[in-house]
């Protein structure tokens, strides 16, 4: 991935940061061969672990960032009430535990006893709801949608009719009721995120007035495993470990964001700059980490999956058959062989294949197919003209593809114009930035367009675009609507998965867009930090507050 | 005749260009006693400047440049000195006083700082010393309020004033020759005739020997001992101020002398010198002006005249001065 | 004004506007220019003299229409030029050419000098294509110029060339007037007499010269009427002999017994003028030339001095001659 | 006195000289004659030529194609068949180089034309016409001087994205943005020139000549500035490339597939690439690095030979 | 000399306005606002957050909304960094500053004595290598030459540090502090220097071969002044006359940041952040940031302006 241009690569990242710092249940770990190699740079910092991130900006609360990165640096200051385990399972964190009432409508939950941010004072149940009605709050701008949990009385809240919410209930100091209006399978995730401390962020707020809460985002106060010290911007953020994180002081005193850039970061962890680092995986650096001797390796799946996105809204591409046609026509996996290098693999299901939902029987692969894919073409009325493109009524066959440029996008360009044209389609990509792309999508100025999706929590997350009132792109089925509503309303596992795999086979039947690619992820420690064991859900934040330092 | 004060021995300069090699200066053999004005007269082109700066050493380095013969100051000769003998000689020996005044002088520095450099740099004076000393050299050169002139900027004086800071600067250390290079072609005539004024008191004063390089035979007629014509890179003609106006013995030195309308004795045509100037990058091996002269006989396209005596004060370099050979 | 009159130039006012402050108004002006009136009759030539700043040149350029004039008139062959429209201007154009100092930068480095020479002959229709070379090889041999140097460029020509060439430039338009601004003052002296020369014989040819120039000699060699000019006015003008022989002005006097003469036994007591012209912006009240004027009195530093006929065509602008 | 001469006497003796020796030429023959002694520029203008002609003549001549890739032949080293070896792609980096050769020479190529032509145009008017005119286009000049280029031209860039303009020309297009920028400078340049050379003695001969305004300008005029534009826009040719790589780094120049020098040294941003497969930045870098270095030469030589008065001024 | 300087800044006034109407212009129609790059909203969130941020309002009245904020001297606040622009610019605007400071320090003395050399003795040996150099240098991709001299002097020798302004973690105060930001600073200066040198020693000799054939060199040297005073005091003064118009030129870049340079040896600059901003459209930032190199333009022009004619007797004594 350090091939292209690294700004719009953070930028990508940034809309994708939950994904960039996720990582799969189970991790290969290619260990160091040489432990005593490691850079004595690195070996003279005793008590500090340094750790890479891209472009933090300094709005270190967790619901005003508009940056991926700044969120990493929140997950390290603040914690969560409820977490992921590394099969992406709800986790007790904060929270002791929780009760969802049988209608899925009612959510209790308890907190941990003792528990205290980090300067020591109490962290109680009225904190969760003054975070909870703040997020409801008419000037709340950030990028978490609160209204995506159906709190009751949320929407009059925000509107000015209500100064309070009336579901959020504090039963005691301990526990939090919240009652919501439809059921959801990520409702929890939702109210279970970071808590701020109304003692402290809470000063001052009223409702519509944000002002003085947003001072605080350069002053984070948390529960997290480590305390905020300093952003030195462009250059790095300092923590120390906090004595009353709820699982006990981490053991090294002190952590480290080291701001690194893709043209630069493989040099700074060889010269032992920075302990942790994620690469992009592909057999080239997986060769280059591994001489150096004193690196471990590891290796996961990514929650995220990339994409054609069709748009519905062109006559050519109402057609079915049209779609199916494309999609035999792309070899997916010369694209995936040579982007991730044997890390990757073709996605055949909106989903991560670390996913409990994850199940492809009897959904169709779309397996490289030219000859299948011209003899839709055929049956869809597009004729090969002379000069080798089909028309239909005087129509060329000819689309756009939108895309930004990446490494990914410099292999898919050519290999989706050589095969599109082999079936006598013509390929016209344009490249622009990633905010310019989603701008023209959205204007519907496109035939295709290609990205990746954020990282994935829920099976709920990967499908939720098919949904017609959220889709922007014209598609609309009112059986995938009635399957995501049914997989979204109920949190019973087993139901939810009978209900995806329905909807996994409907989808690939109506090929609304064409499923590019899973990849892995690769991150990097240096032996001498211990007990690192990143995950997809977690990315490094599972096992923060367990590192050790070991040489 | 005594020692002589300068001594061109066969000056020859030769410049390397692209199209070959000019042979500016040829030959060139005259001298300069102490206290005496010699005129260089020519038409551009006739190496008269060049002569010059070759007394100054200001001609292009090797190989852009050769230079032949000897030039002599005193008992050296100066063509072998090394760069850095000359330099103490330049301005303190000989000085010289250029065609524009305006581009002669710095336009960043002032005028006194200018005038003071060749004080501090030969006469070793302390900075108050040259200061007194820049101001008294104003008034010498007769510019009447002299702080307030050391004071400006070039740009801020008129030519004749710069001409005359030009002169003060010339004649800062007391040379025992000044080089005028045409110093008052840039001027108008009333202004022209207070600089040579200036310029004849300055030398009555001080004793010091003056080259005059002019192309105006009035102006050589007002301020010279002596005369040295050039023509194409040599001397044509040297003699007295009154044998060259009275009795010019080559050709040229008479079509120049003609040229000129005169006041107040009117012509229907003046007698115009045919053709022009030699390219010096292409001149003959016989008389360069044969061309041109209306006296000239087959035996002038054979070789190249040398200059011999017509009087005891005279010289010129024709072959017709020699009846049996011009025949 | 007599029928012989070619060019009538009358009260002839020319100010350069000087712009300073913060907002970039006029703040000043140079009087180039100030009341100026004579005549060049046809056939003879007037010399205008003068040192540099007199705005003699200027005086050549309003007269041809590259200056607008401020106030005044300029007559040529009964035309007010000033207000010709700008068609009739250059119908007019012919008629009244242009000589310069400077023969090389007056040519067009990339024009051929048949082309120079021919092009307005073209432009202005006065000769057929086909007979262009032949008319151009005329002028040009007239001049001196051989058939040789039609297809030549002008770097390639030595200064005196250069100025026959634009002199035949000038010439092949027929003109009946032309201005001659320092025209031989660049050239060597052995070639400044060949252009004299060229000169005298157009003048045979009918031509009339405005000949402007700072070489009394030469003036007094080609022109039959001298005006001598000085800080934007002609303090004296006359004919040649009148000028020359009677030189009224101070000024006059002073600049004649200035120039050098080739005569090493001519040793003349001269007038040497103290200072130097003040400055055309700024031009001293009174005569304008009191603050040199070695007779200057009470007077002439307040009282501007009105012009005094003092002979048949000889007219001094000085208070000496009340 | 001659416009030509210089102010040391020994160098106004040569500039009379070179009058004189080249008798019969025109200037543009004296300028040739000039540029054929200066061996580097005439090195430089070989090299160019030929880089040239194996950019146009190349792809054809190669058997392998332009895009179509081989995944089994990536990252191949130079050898016998690919002799500059392949890229990640299995692409031949031989034909990709001299197909990018003729973008990132037609880029500068164009992007100089465009704003040549602007800066000449606007330049030559507002010199010419004086008052007001000169006043307004000198006034934009300065006006887009004082934005900065580059976030201008990610804009543009995404504009265009917007237009539906096809990723082949769009380079074109963003080097067009460029020349609405760049321009100011040669006009500046032009500007100056046509007024010094309109008080000239032979624009005003023109005047008194009575020759038709179109003459003046065309003939008599603009000529004489030619010798200026084509030292500023050769010049103009160089950074004009460097400037295609530049912005190809940020993503904003030649977009991938279509090669360009610029894109194809992206590849050095790879660390791996960077230290284990030379082949894939080495041929873009020597490209972009040599022709630059040509045309600055080349420049230098045609400014001696062109005006030697005209002095290295080119924008840096 | 007041006058023409109150005339130039009352000039400057017209321009400003029309550099801020431009830039608006520029950054508004711009496809993609700061809302439109997030693709995690929904199209209700995406609106509701349009309205909050004023960004659905007509073009207009955005700009009169900003020109007046800017004519109360506010910079405005960052979307993206939720800080006031001022603040923003400031945390990064002055290591940007630092480094460009230094090696524009660097280059002008390298270019000046280099410049000067070389035209002393035109077309010697040393003219030669000096030209052959400088076109080299200018010759080089700004990415590449970075790279390179990480992989040098960084990877393989490993006497510098990789990138960034201070080492990892470092508390060091006063000296230490100093020292540990100039090693910081070798590599990235090192660049803009051999990037910038070239040019400017190429102005410098032709400049100073100019000056070297004025006539007052040759009356310096008539009259008897050592060499050394003849090119320093009497050439040198004179070339530096254009150059000092230059220098005033350099204002902007000051401030501007080196993009790419900044982006790969990770110096916190305001280069760094421009992009970003860019690509977020953060345009309360980005705006502010190009006006601010607008007006420091117009100021660089100006101070060209002052310089060249305080330096020069001849307009400073018009």
């Amino acid at each position: 991935m350090q091939t292209y241009s690294p700004f719009l690569r953070r930028l990508l990242a940034a809309a994708i940061a939950a994904g960039v710092l996720a990582g799969s249940a189970q991790a290969d770990v290619i260990a160091a061969t040489n432990p005593s190699a490691i850079p004595a740079q690195a070996k003279a910092r005793k008590d500090t672990i340094v750790g890479a991130i891209s472009a933090p900006q300094g709005i270190f609360n967790p619901y005003l960032f508009s940056n991926g990165w700044d969120e990493n640096v929140t997950e390290v200051i603040f914690g969560r009430l409820v977490g992921l385990d590394a099969q992406g399972k709800l986790r007790a964190e904060q929270a002791e535990s929780w009760q969802v009432s049988k209608d899925g409508l009612q959510y209790t939950l308890k907190l941990r006893k003792g528990l205290k941010f980090s300067d020591g004072s109490p962290f109680t149940a009225d904190d969760v709801a003054f975070t909870l009605t703040f997020l409801h709050d008419p000037a709340y701008d950030g990028d978490t949608d609160i209204s995506l949990a159906k709190i009751k009385g949320g929407d009059a809240y925000k509107a000015g009719k209500a100064s309070s919410v009336e579901g959020i209930k504090v039963l005691n100091p301990q526990t939090i009721q919240i009652t919501v209006t439809e059921p959801g399978a990520t409702t929890l995730q939702l109210i279970g995120g970071p808590v701020l401390s109304r003692a402290w962020y809470g000063r001052g707020y009223q409702q519509g007035k944000l002002d003085e809460l947003r001072q605080y985002s350069s002053k984070p106060l948390g529960a997290g495993p480590y305390i905020y010290d300093k952003f030195i911007p462009g250059q790095e953020v300092r923590f120390h470990a906090n004595p009353y994180y709820f699982a006990g002081k981490p053991a090294v005193p002190n952590f480290i964001y080291r701001i690194t850039s893709d043209a630069t970061k493989l040099q700074l962890f060889q010269t032992g700059e920075t302990d942790l680092e994620g690469f992009s995986i592909n057999a080239d650096n997986i060769e280059q980490l591994k001489a150096l001797g004193f690196a471990n390796l590891n290796i996961y799946n990514s929650s995220d999956y990339s994409l054609i996105e069709f748009n519905h809204n062109k006559p050519a591409l109402k057609d079915v058959r049209v779609r199916q046609a494309l999609t035999y026509a792309l070899d997916r996996k010369k694209l995936v062989d040579v982007v991730y290098q044997g890390y990757g693999s073709v996605a055949t299901l909106p989903l991560s294949p670390v996913s409990w939902a994850y199940d492809t029987k009897g959904v169709n692969p779309y397996s490289f197919d030219p000859a299948k894919a011209a003899a839709l073409l055929e049956q869809a009325g597009w004729k090969l003209g002379s000069d080798g493109i089909r028309e239909k009524g005087g129509q060329k066959l000819v689309v756009t593809l939108l895309a930004t440029k990446s490494l990914f996008n410099d292999a898919l360009i050519p290999i989706a114009k050589e095969n599109f044209k082999r079936v006598g389609v013509e390929l016209r990509p344009e490249v622009s930035d990633f905010n310019a792309l989603l701008a023209k999508r959205k204007a519907g100025n496109f035939d295709l367009a290609t990205f990746r999706t954020s990282g994935l929590n829920d099976p709920h997350d990967g499908v939720a675009r098919f949904r017609s009132t959220e889709n922007e792109v014209g598609y609309k089925n009112a059986q995938v609507d009635k399957l995501i509503n049914a997989g979204n309303g109920t949190l019973d596992i087993g139901k939810r998965k009978a209900i995806y795999h329905q909807l996994y086979q409907v989808l690939a039947n109506d090929a609304p867009l064409i499923l590019l690619a899973n990849r892995k992820l690769l991150y990097v420690n240096s032996s001498r930090i211990g007990n690192y064991k990143p995950d997809v859900f977690n990315g490094i934040f599972g096992s923060l507050p367990k590192l050790k330092i070991q040489y | 005749m005594n020692q002589p004060l300068i001594e061109f021995d066969r000056l020859s300069v030769q410049f390397a260009t692209e199209q070959g090699v000019a042979r500016a200066v040829q030959e060139v053999s005259f001298a300069i006693h102490a206290g005496e004005s010699v005129a260089v007269v020519g038409e551009s082109g006739c190496g008269k400047s060049v002569t010059a700066l070759s007394l100054m050493g200001l001609l292009p380095p090797a190989p852009a440049c050769r230079l032949g013969g000897e030039v002599r100051l005193g008992a050296a000769n100066l063509l072998a000195l090394p760069p850095a003998a000359w330099r103490p000689l330049r301005g303190r020996d000989i000085a010289m006083v250029f065609q524009e005044p305006m581009s002669a002088l710095n336009p960043v520095l002032s005028v006194g700082e200018q005038l003071m450099e060749p004080l501090l740099t030969h006469r070793q004076l302390s900075l108050a010393a040259a200061w007194q000393q820049a101001i008294a050299l104003l008034q010498q050169v007769g510019i009447a309020r002299p702080e307030a002139i050391a004071a400006s900027y070039p740009h801020q004086l008129s030519g004749g004033m710069l001409q005359r800071v030009m002169l003060a600067i010339a004649i800062s250390c007391q040379p025992r020759l000044l080089i005028a290079d045409e110093p008052t072609t840039a001027l108008d005539v009333t202004i022209q005739a207070q600089i040579l004024d200036l310029l004849r008191r300055l030398q009555q004063a001080s004793g010091m020997a003056l080259l005059l390089i002019t192309h105006d035979l009035g102006i050589v007629a007002e301020m010279a001992d002596r005369v040295v014509v050039m023509y194409a890179g040599r001397v044509v003609e040297t003699g007295s101020v009154r044998d060259i106006f009275r009795h010019p013995q080559h050709p040229y030195t008479q079509g120049l002398l003609a040229s000129r309308p005169v006041p107040g004795r009117r012509l229907d045509r003046l007698a115009a010198i045919p053709g022009q100037v030699p390219s010096p990058l292409a001149l003959p091996d016989h008389c360069a002006f044969a061309e041109r002269c209306p006296h000239a006989r087959p035996a002038c396209l054979r070789r190249q005249p040398e200059l011999q005596a017509t009087s005891h004060t005279q010289q010129a370099a024709c072959l017709l001065l020699n009846a049996e050979e011009a025949a | 004004m007599s029928d012989d009159t070619l060019l009538a130039v009358n009260g002839l006012v020319k100010h350069f506007p000087l712009y300073g402050g913060v907002l970039g108004r006029q703040t000043g002006a140079v009087r180039a220019v100030d009341d100026v009136s004579f005549v060049v009759r046809r056939g003879r030539s007037l010399g205008l003299v003068g040192e540099s700043g007199s705005g003699k040149t200027t005086v050549g350029r309003t007269v041809l229409g590259l200056h607008q004039k401020d106030a005044g008139e300029v007559r040529f062959a009964g035309h007010d030029l000033h207000a010709l429209d700008k068609a009739a201007l250059r119908r007019l154009r012919p008629q009244l050419q242009l000589v310069f100092q400077d023969p090389l930068g007056s040519l067009n480095p990339r024009l051929r000098v048949g082309d120079a020479i021919g092009e307005a002959l073209l432009a202005h229709g006065l000769c057929p294509r086909e007979a262009l070379r032949e008319r151009v090889l005329a002028v040009m041999a007239s001049c001196g110029l051989g058939e040789e140097h039609y297809s030549r460029y002008p770097h390639e020509f030595s200064g005196g060339q250069r100025q026959r060439v634009g002199i035949a430039r000038a010439l092949a338009l027929q003109p009946a007037l032309i201005v001659a601004d320092e025209p031989v003052s660049a050239l060597d002296v052995s070639i400044q007499a060949q252009i004299i020369n060229l000169f005298a014989d157009l003048k045979q040819q009918g031509v009339s010269f405005l000949f402007i120039s700072h070489d009394l000699a030469v003036v007094e060699h080609l022109c039959e009427d001298v005006a001598v000019m000085y800080l934007g006015q002609i303090v004296e003008q006359g004919s040649r002999e009148q000028v020359f022989g009677q030189p009224r002005h101070p000024y006059t006097r002073a600049l004649l017994s200035a120039i050098p003469v080739a005569d090493p036994d001519a040793r003349r007591e001269r007038v040497v003028l103290q200072g130097e012209p003040p400055s055309p912006a700024n031009p001293p009240a009174g005569c304008r030339f009191h603050t040199r004027c070695p007779q200057a009195t009470a007077q002439c530093a307040s009282v501007v001095p009105v012009v005094h006929r003092v002979a048949a065509g000889h007219q001094v602008r000085c208070h000496l001659q009340a | 006195m001659s416009v030509l001469s210089l102010r040391l006497p020994w160098r106004r003796g040569q500039a009379e000289l070179v009058s004189l020796a080249a008798v019969g030429r025109t200037p543009w023959q004296q300028a040739l004659a000039r540029l054929w002694r200066n061996r580097p520029a005439i090195l430089a203008l070989l090299f160019l030529a030929l880089m040239v002609i194996a950019c146009v003549a190349g792809p054809w001549l190669l058997p392998w194609d332009l895009e179509t890739t081989d995944a089994l032949a990536a990252n191949h080293p130079p050898g016998a068949g690919h002799w500059l070896g392949t890229d990640f792609l299995g692409r031949d980096i031989l034909t990709r180089l001299l197909h990018a050769g003729r973008i990132s020479l037609a880029v500068g190529l164009v992007s100089v034309v465009l704003s040549v032509v602007l800066g000449y145009v606007l330049g030559a008017l507002a010199g010419y016409a004086g008052g007001w005119v000169d006043g307004a286009i000198m006034r934009l000049a300065d006006l887009l001087m004082t934005i900065p280029s580059l976030p201008l031209l990610i804009i543009l860039g995404a504009l265009l994205s917007e237009l539906q303009v096809a990723p082949e020309q769009r380079i074109y297009l963003v080097m067009l943005m460029l020349s609405l920028l760049g321009w100011t400078n040669l006009a500046r340049i032009i500007r100056g020139q046509v007024q010094s050379l309109r008080s000239r003695d032979f624009m005003l001969a023109t005047e008194v000549l009575g020759l038709p305004l179109w003459r003046r300008l065309l003939v008599h005029l603009l000529p004489n500035t030619i010798p200026t534009l084509i030292v500023v826009a050769t010049t103009g040719v160089a950074s004009a490339i460097l400037n295609e790589s530049y912005l190809s780094y940020l993503g904003l120049g030649v977009v991938p597939p279509t090669p360009s020098w610029g894109n194809m040294m992206d590849t050095a941003n790879s660390f791996v690439d960077f230290q284990r497969r030379p082949w894939l930045w080495m041929p873009p870098g020597l490209a972009i690095f040599a022709t630059v270095i040509a045309i600055n030469v080349l420049g230098d030589g045609l400014r001696d030979a062109l005006d030697p008065r005209l002095q290295a001024r080119s924008a840096r | 000399m007041r006058t023409y300087v109150l005339r130039r800044l009352l000039g400057a006034i017209p321009l400003l306005f029309g550099a801020s109407l431009l830039i608006f212009l520029v950054f508004a129609l711009t496809p993609g606002d700061f809302i439109d790059g997030n693709i995690n909203l929904t199209p209700q969130r995406a609106a509701e957050l349009k309205a909050l941020y004023g960004l659905d309002r007509p073009l207009w009245a955005r700009y009169l909304s900003w020109l007046s904020q800017l004519l109360h001297g506010d910079l405005g606040f960052s979307l993206q960094h939720q800080i006031p622009v001022s603040t923003l610019l400031g945390q990064y605007l002055w290591s940007s500053f630092l480094l460009a400071l230094v090696s524009l320090l660097l280059y002008w003395t390298l270019s000046l004595a280099v410049g000067v050399l070389a035209a002393v003795r035109p077309y010697g040996w040393f003219d030669r290598v000096v030209t052959l150099l400088v076109f080299a240098a200018m010759s080089f991709p700004v990415f590449f030459l970075c790279l390179l001299l990480i992989k040098w002097f960084a990877v393989d020798l490993g006497w510098l540090p990789v990138g960034g302004m201070i080492s990892i973690g470092s508390n060091a105060t006063g000296w230490d502090y100093a020292l540990d930001v100039a090693r910081h600073m070798v590599l990235p200066v090192l660049t803009l220097v051999m990037l910038q040198a070239g040019g400017l020693t190429r102005y410098v000799r032709a400049s100073m071969l100019d000056a070297l054939a004025m006539d007052c060199v040759r009356t310096a040297r008539a009259k008897g002044l050592p060499e050394r005073v003849v090119i320093l005091r009497h050439a040198l003064r004179n070339a530096l006359l254009p150059l000092i118009a230059l220098l005033g030129f350099e204002l902007p870049g000051l401030f501007a940041g080196a993009i790419v340079t900044e982006k790969i040896f990770n110096w916190p600059g305001v280069g760094h952040i421009h992009i970003d901003t860019l690509a977020a459209r953060d345009y309360p930032v980005l705006m502010s940031f190009t006006l601010l190199l607008a007006v420091l333009t117009i100021v660089g022009n100006l101070l060209a302006d002052v310089l060249s004619a305080l330096a020069d007797p001849r307009i400073r004594l018009r």
